[in-house]
């Protein structure tokens, strides 16, 4: 038995089913994120597992016992919010010091355990001061050491870096997960932003309008999503419409070219149209790409998006996108001209759903 | 256009505001014929229905003051947190005060509790001064509601109790500890004016016979000429510092809170 | 806990403002001993005091009204819009009449313009009926300013006022086009809020002595025993129904406009 | 003369001079983008530009006429904000019309006009809706059709697409630039995202503390950054310390790595420290990676970002990154390990500043 699990957790708020037969089981010192866009149920998964909501159905065990009649203040977590959460009326030492003299702890233990807390996330100098003296990725990272003073068995990050400017972001999820790893704590995090997820995580559960829609490891996710919209959520995406041309040797057509697969195709037949994914980095027009695979288009755009040049292509009825890092020398295909997209054919994924 | 709203402004607050007030001051202080003085105040202050009075309604304010911490702090904190769809239920009743007329308030309390109903609060003396704190209080509400609930409003009451849970706190906990030392000011700002407005009230202490300062001070002013003026002055000066107490407190707040 | 609340909040209603109305509403009706009937009613209804008066008092609440938004719409705009940094100023304008007791004002009003003043308002009676508007409009002052300021709030003015002047509209047509229709129903409710407090007040008719329906309650409140309450009742009546209009008016934008 | 000329424009707002001399020629047509991060001046560039601040000094002329005496609704300038700021009390075609309204066009012309606009955005379907009906995607087209429906001489966009979300963001951006090609209009485009500047502009504007650091098209910007705060600002870049070996034949060392630079670094001496910059896709650890320049150092981190992988390595004092493409088969750099990055000696920038 895992240390955290949630088995067949179901949420309705009125008539509205938010969270449809949740399972997920979470190991002792996991990493796990639930990645998916706004009102996809992730929230809701959390708040339940931190008692906020009470499950309309299933049960939550965390170490083996049942959560179902614990109180939110009786179930030892820890938990940071997007909005900080500081009480505006403590100091950097009271808000961490507050969950242990709730729970009465002798004040030297409480002593010991701020200074330990405020080293950890390095805001030692800053321990007088109050909430609204200090930058939002200071205030987060006091809400951290709030969190994880009461050595609490699980913590549960909700979207903590959604209010942050983009490098402070960068930066502080490189410290949440230095942190977590050497506190070795079970932890949740909840996000809506994929490079987040997949930078940070052991494990990412991908939820679609309330059930999982796929879990697995970070470059599992990226590589191989098991539904179009994992596909579409994480990382940009082509999707190419192709028709079936031989089942038994997993030929395909796209446009008027053929393309033979590695996957094999299950249960179609010939003239069957099937939807194909191709990630925009997988593929290259440079002469001396390599690549198995190759696809002849007419360039309809190029975009200089910075580090990488965005190419749209038309072959047959779907465009394909595809990147190029930026280099000074690089000349992008103009518009019109004629291009060679060479990629290898296990890159090309087949989208069932 | 600046210009024109900057004069008109000025206009408006001179006519409406100071003339009188700067009239009124200067008649207080000639009640000794040719000369300035302070004689009609001295007359004021050592006249013994001024102290009783002006200390009755001081006790009834404060009575006022924590009936309606007490009912209004808990009330306008649960509503916010668990029945947010209550809130404009809850923000109309706070309004009715200011549109029932004081007198319909007072009628309908002699006619329910009078000395032959069931509960005969005006035949004793504490009976009509609990309804009277009651009638203020009533007055005061929407005051007292809306200052609670916009300190409420500039913490995020939700996140904070949830933070609390998680760290182990209990109600009791939340309250004491996080949610009233943050609203203290919006508290204080209310009872200030619950403060000001039980002093200056005149209808319902009349009607309810009660030996309060809004009378005493239409009685002077219906028999006396500089001893009224004196003492508009004093109540005048009195619900200005209250005033200036409030503002103060807010910015001491603004000084120890975030900015945001 | 929430049940707890909940009957709290019952019981509360109940005695503060439902029992009183209740019992009121009974007494009226049995001016005819031993059944209900509507007499006390038809005997208000009938008498040409209350007809003078409360025709007195509806008109001096529509002029009232005018010049409260005249006063205050423009005025909240411009704040708003320009001058941000005067808004903790103007609120506290806004808030002195809510302490200030309204005989402080009448006394300083009638020291200031009585008949061997400057301007001799109290001499004539259109000069009274001037005064006691200006004494409404100052009680009116707080809810009507709250009112449109809110309602200026919930619009982004400054973005609409700056993508109309980049459409090439002068300030009639931004107030008149924009400004205008988008507060229309918080100046709405700030006028029945006026009409409310205008026919309820008492004390500032009563001093400046003008026949509004205020002082009238009161006489016979004083003087007679189902008459009072039937009156109340009315009044209350009224008063809800100037209530349930605003609410159904901003029910109404609501629908009209943007639910953010 | 250009169409629109800025000349040594200043603005201080009390003692904080946001604006400091800030010069720009804009052609007939053109799409020019500010961009910087908040609080850098280029809002209130555009605000001046519009009438709605006055500068403290310096001339504004759009077709060679000053716009000094002119008030805001005097100037025939379209703009969108950010907050859309359609007219909540009138409907799509009413909001669209006002201009026109306002102008005194006659009504078939303004029906006209209408039309002509609402097919330009391709919301014919919904000129009876409401603002709060729409999504802000439409409100944001909506607010476009009405600043172009007067014909203006200038059409200024202030972030107009900040409060969208982000696939959004991308198709309204393309559709603008799309519009503003068609009409022919010169546009002048605030923004702090710089993908959305390179991808969108003619020419960009790169503001920092109330002056313009560089100008230039989007390429030019992000190749050859003219200062310290563009490279930083615009795309992720790395910083490397180097210690000049020989000024004579550009010889630099970084860390003890001698590296021969392109550019001539002048007026330095052996033995100085200069700053280099490298973009963090310049380079490859692949072992057929070309390029005449190398580097090697100790992986200290690698990071799944989904499409690329960010690999540091340590050289010397300096950390550097680097970014790999995902590819199924790609096992990025275990930490530890010792990397060979190869780069071409021209991407190697001199910061001077």
């Amino acid at each position: 038995m895992s240390f955290l699990n949630l088995t067949s957790i179901q949420k309705s708020f009125g008539p509205v089913q938010v969270v449809k037969d949740f399972n997920m089981a979470i190991e002792k010192g996991e990493f796990v994120s639930f990645l998916g866009p706004s009102g996809c149920g992730k929230t809701t998964v959390l708040r339940m597992i931190a008692g906020f909501e009470t499950p309309s159905g299933g049960t939550i065990t965390i170490n083996g016992k049942s959560q179902a009649n614990l109180r939110p203040n009786q179930r030892n977590i820890g938990m940071v919010f997007q909005a900080y959460a500081l009480f505006p009326n403590m100091n950097v030492a009271e808000n961490v010091a507050f969950g242990l003299k709730v729970a009465g702890r002798p004040k030297a233990e409480i002593d010991q355990r701020v200074k330990e807390m405020l080293g950890l996330i390095k805001l030692d100098h800053l321990a007088d001061r109050y909430p609204y003296q200090m930058s939002g990725g200071q205030q987060q990272r006091v809400a951290l050491a709030r969190a994880l003073a009461p050595k609490p068995q699980v913590l549960l990050l909700d979207e903590p870096l959604s209010a942050l400017d983009a490098k402070i972001r960068v930066s502080l999820r490189e410290e949440i997960r230095m942190i977590q790893q050497q506190l070795g704590i079970t932890t949740v995090f909840v996000t809506h932003d994929q490079e987040e997820a997949l930078s940070i995580s052991d494990r990412i559960v991908v939820m679609n309008a309330g059930k999982a829609d796929q879990i697995g490891a970070p470059a599992e996710i990226y590589n191989r999503p098991a539904t179009r919209f994992v596909a579409n959520f994480v990382g940009t995406l082509n999707l190419i419409e192709a028709k079936v041309v031989d089942p038994a040797s997993n030929r395909v057509s796209i446009g008027d070219q053929g393309v033979t697969l590695r996957e094999p195709l299950g249960a179609v037949k010939a003239g069957d149209t099937i939807s194909l994914a191709l990630r925009p980095e997988a593929g290259s027009i440079a002469p001396d790409a390599k690549g198995d695979t190759a696809l002849t288009g007419e360039v309809i755009s190029s975009n200089f998006l910075g580090s990488v040049i965005r190419t749209r292509m038309k072959v047959g009825p779907s465009v394909i996108s595809f990147d190029m890092f930026n280099s000074p020398g690089l000349v992008p295909p103009a518009v019109g001209e004629t291009a060679t997209l060479r990629f290898t054919a296990t890159d090309l994924l087949i989208i069932r759903d | 256009m600046k210009k024109f709203w900057a004069w008109g402004a000025l206009i408006f607050g001179l006519l409406y505001f100071i003339l009188p007030l700067v009239g009124m001051t200067n008649f207080s202080l000639k009640m000794r014929r040719g000369v300035y003085s302070l004689d009609a105040y001295a007359v004021v202050l050592g006249d013994p229905r001024f102290q009783e009075t002006f200390t009755y309604s001081i006790l009834m304010a404060l009575a006022t003051i924590v009936f309606g911490v007490l009912l209004v702090v808990p009330t306008a904190y649960w509503v916010r947190l668990k029945l947010p769809g209550l809130r404009p239920y809850i923000e109309f009743v706070t309004l009715l005060p200011l549109v029932i007329p004081a007198i319909v308030i007072v009628f309908g309390y002699i006619r329910l509790y009078n000395t032959s109903s069931w509960l005969p609060l005006t035949g004793t003396t504490t009976g009509t001064n609990i309804l009277l704190m009651f009638g203020y209080a009533t007055l005061a509400l929407p005051y007292m509601y809306r200052s609670v609930d916009t300190g409420l409003r500039s913490i995020d009451i939700a996140t904070l109790t949830e933070a609390a849970q998680s760290l182990g706190a209990g109600w009791t906990t939340i309250l004491a500890k996080i949610i009233l030392p943050n609203v203290l000011v919006a508290v204080l700002s209310g009872a200030f004016l619950t403060f000001a407005i039980v002093i200056g009230e005149f209808t319902m202490a009349a009607l309810l016979n009660r030996p309060a300062f809004g009378p005493y001070m239409q009685l002077l002013g219906a028999n006396r000429a500089y001893e009224p003026a004196a003492l508009a002055v004093m109540s005048f000066a009195l619900t200005w510092g209250c005033l200036g107490l409030i503002q103060l407190v807010s910015r001491f707040q603004k000084g120890a809170q975030s900015p945001a």
